[in-house]
């Protein structure tokens, strides 16, 4: 199973990039269910609708961690509009793919990014974004 | 580490093997006297099958492996027997290789119980003993179990079912080598090894069938084994099988010792550097290569990969590996929390093992386990 | 000269198959790099055997040899559509590891019609065209028969399989390396084959499943195989599988024209030193390296034994080698009457024979069957 | 199957003794069956009640001609009491034994040679002897 993991996935699970928590960050986002086995937890620090800091932790399998670093690094710099449209496919593919059956965890980081983005949008007094095309649970592996 | 998946091929079972490819070169000669060489390496090799097991050799059917030899004893006395009943007992900790069947014949129209176990993964005597009724066709109850490594009293469970005249099937694919088998002082009427377990090949096993068992074929054909089993026997396999055998029960109690001494190193080791941790399956009643641990707020497969990466092997019940939603079905029949499952980790020890070894997980582990706590976010929550 | 029962593994395949006895061993530091490694062997071989019948690598399936890919294919029907009806069609030529299956079937309920077969063993299309009903679930005939060579117009047989939606399976066990296989070409759904009839390894063989037809497992268990064929791999049979498909469908016709060439000369031989002798078979449509004769007047067995003596290996359709009361199923079902089934000899020519091979076997066969034939009480009666 | 004969066995059929006709025997008796792959028949000379000369012919395995051989040294000279009284355990065991499934040649050598005499005590119009312990047919394989 895991040995079909790419070269990319092991890199960024070996050395997860933006590992940590960020104090009174802007957005948070907690994903994932101990149940499954996976828990993904995303902070955003959002300056100008730009997010200039995101840390994450995860609890989860190499692909959870990985996808998680790559999820940080791909919204890191980015406006919201611009993250959000982050999709799971993008964060798969930035990995150099991903096992079938661990699609679910780049589903996790899309989510998760989604959730600290929906929340600092609701703290702001905002409308929560909708999510355009929910996953279908076809996709989604115990997620 | 994780001697419990597969082991290598030992090279004095291969080279015992390695003749046997060429069964008809090298003497293309004389089909009968070749015939009979063949017929005597398996007949050989089955009579060193018989003696590992306190069976008779006219008891012992070779098969491919571990899971045929389940399928066959638990489908095979399923249809033979069903005019008498439809009602089969098995435990929630067995191997997929006995599970699966039964949910198969479930929809075929028997009917099932799994036994629970207790937190130990020790199947109660008094279970077995109150689901038996007048349907029951056949019991099947693992010998050591293959991620916990929990040994069950099979002698005892064998004489309840002998009493209510139910035929009795083990799981002993963890067993051979570790742990002495007498099917008849253990009340034993089916049981199944498999070779890559001890040393052997992998794809050769084999099925004792006590005489006088009523078993339907799984596999229907040729005259092989006895009319039983058929298909052109894999001869080096069953050579490779015998002589396996033989070696990996001749001194099982100075191959415990050994690797007990490792595991006690191991788990002593690990207590004394990693919080947070514990043990499963029972502490006495157990493989004595074998040691499963959970590690709270982290996941297997993260630290199986850290592992690799410090080149040890091991193996975890985290659903993470498995490709299934839940964490491994034994885990949770003895009870953990799903989350505390995902974490676990098994590390079995073998032939090759040494106190260096043991050292080294040692040395690696602790760190492992500290970076994966540290990106966990269950973690600060957890030791609150 | 019996290379239809079993053959040598090569040397080249052997030595493709060493290396993964150890598969953990001397590279014992890390599992995942290790089951990469296997894994990928192990789907190089899918691949091969993919190739070699024109079918998708996903649609191949590892199993313990031919008896267990024909149980599969049957039962494994069988069962899955047990909804649908209870009706199975196959010939009364099959391998036993087709019949016994259908036979079991039988007394599980389903039906089972058994096409004749014409007295060179041919099944007629129009016949099999007139047993489908609407209960019909499955239709298994073989691809080339082991006894008497007969290859059938499997395409054809087929393509009516396919318009009545039926799925089709062929036992196609003696056919790799002497007949071009093309699974979509030939209409085929399901095919069985077994590693050790093509110079690869014993207890190894595949089943090719056309993607979307359903089929329960025959063994049930582990996650491998797709979760179609449970039990850790035979990582070393497999790699040996591969290996020996691809070097026995290399050179098809170059192989044929060989072995075509010393059967003829062999079949022209005995004709000319020994009368009252029948070939049994078809004389064109055959396996090429095919030849089963009849010698009236005398035993099957007690020919083999001499010509055994006289280091020449060879097979027979007499009952005396079997165990059973009747003679081969294939020679009554051609419409040889006993004894003169009894009587037959099959001779079956591989990559090692030669000319010489085939002059030695005519310089000795004839005085075998004038001793055997003065020996007999039919022969002065039967020439009369 | 054929490669558990015993030596004996193998050398009786590889040299079967006694094979021929005996034109005018006193003596003659077929048992056995084409359909079943096994044909014996043995001729014997009788003189002064008293086996003097014995021949066999034999279409059928190993076993069948081995058993056969035997039967016939077995039952020279021998008279003709004697002769009924060698059963088929007898030819058996002087073959150093016969596989389980084999067992029926060496009856139907016994019967063979029990046909040959009756045949002769009827020519010489005296009453058959009858068969003591009739062979039951699990003994036997298609014979
Ligand atoms: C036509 C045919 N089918 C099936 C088989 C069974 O194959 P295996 O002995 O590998 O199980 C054989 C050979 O024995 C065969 O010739
Ligand atoms: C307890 C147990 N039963 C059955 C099996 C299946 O054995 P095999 O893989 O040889 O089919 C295994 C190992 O995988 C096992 O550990």
């Amino acid at each position: 199973m895991t040995g079909v993991y790419s070269e990319k996935v092991m890199e960024h699970f070996r050395n997860p990039r933006n590992v940590g928590v960020i104090e009174d960050a802007d957005g948070v986002g907690e994903v994932g269910n101990p149940v499954c086995g996976d828990i993904m937890k995303i902070y955003l620090r959002i300056e100008n609708n730009r997010i200039t800091d995101v840390k994450f932790q995860t609890f989860g399998c190499g692909a959870a961690i990985a996808s998680s670093s790559m999820a940080t690094e791909l919204v890191k710099g980015k406006t919201l509009e611009e993250a959000w449209e982050i999709s799971n496919r993008a964060v798969a593919e930035a990995l150099e793919g991903l096992p079938p059956i661990k699609m679910h965890c780049s589903v996790l980081a899309e989510e998760a990014i989604h959730k600290a983005i929906n929340e600092y949008r609701k703290k702001q007094g905002l409308e929560p974004w909708a999510e355009e095309h929910p996953h279908s649970h076809d996709d989604l592996e115990c997620a | 580490m994780d001697h419990a998946a597969t082991t290598y091929t030992r090279q004095d079972v291969l080279e015992a093997m390695i003749p046997y490819f060429h069964d008809r070169f090298g003497n293309p000669s004389s089909i009968y006297q070749i015939a009979r060489e063949s017929r005597a390496v398996v007949e050989t090799a089955r009579a060193q099958v018989a003696r590992a097991l306190g069976a008779e050799p006219d008891e012992i059917y070779f098969t491919s492996g571990g899971s045929e030899a389940d399928n066959w004893a638990i489908k095979g006395i399923a249809s033979a027997s069903r005019k008498k009943g439809n009602h089969i007992i098995t435990s929630r900790i067995e191997h997929h290789a006995v599970l699966h069947p039964c949910e198969f014949l479930e929809k075929a129209g028997y009917e099932v119980t799994y036994l629970p176990v207790d937190k130990y993964g020790l199947i109660d005597p008094a279970s077995l003993e109150q689901a038996i009724t007048a349907q029951t066709i056949l019991i099947s109850l693992m010998f050591a179990n293959n991620e916990i490594g929990t040994i069950q009293p099979i002698a005892e469970l064998g004489a309840i079912a002998k009493q209510h005249q139910v035929p009795f099937h083990t799981d002993a694919v963890q067993v051979i080598g570790n742990v002495p088998v007498d099917v008849k002082a253990q009340n034993i009427d089916l049981l199944s090894i498999s070779a890559h377990k001890f040393y052997g090949p992998k794809g050769v096993g084999a099925l004792y069938i006590r005489k006088g068992v009523r078993i339907d074929n799984l596999i229907h054909g040729g005259d092989q084994e006895r009319k039983k089993r058929a298909g052109t026997e894999n001869i080096a396999g069953i050579v490779g099988l015998g002589k396996a055998i033989e070696l990996a029960t001749a001194d099982i109690p100075g191959y415990n010792t050994r690797l007990r001494a490792l595991r006690d190193r191991m788990w002593k080791g690990i207590q004394e550097t990693i919080p947070y941790c514990r043990l499963n399956g029972h502490p006495e009643k157990r493989l004595h290569g074998n040691l499963n641990v959970s590690f709270e707020f982290i996941e297997g497969e993260s630290m199986l990969l850290l592992l690799d990466d410090a080149g040890i092997c091991a193996s975890t019940g985290s659903a993470c590996t498995s490709g299934s939603l839940e964490p491994s079905h034994v885990l949770m029949a003895i009870g953990l929390p799903p989350e505390i499952a995902h974490g676990s980790l098994r590390l079995t020890l073998g032939r090759v093992n040494t106190e260096e070894d043991v050292d080294y997980v040692l040395e690696a582990l602790p760190g492992i386990v500290t970076r994966l706590r540290e990106m966990s976010p269950l973690y600060q929550k957890g030791r609150g």
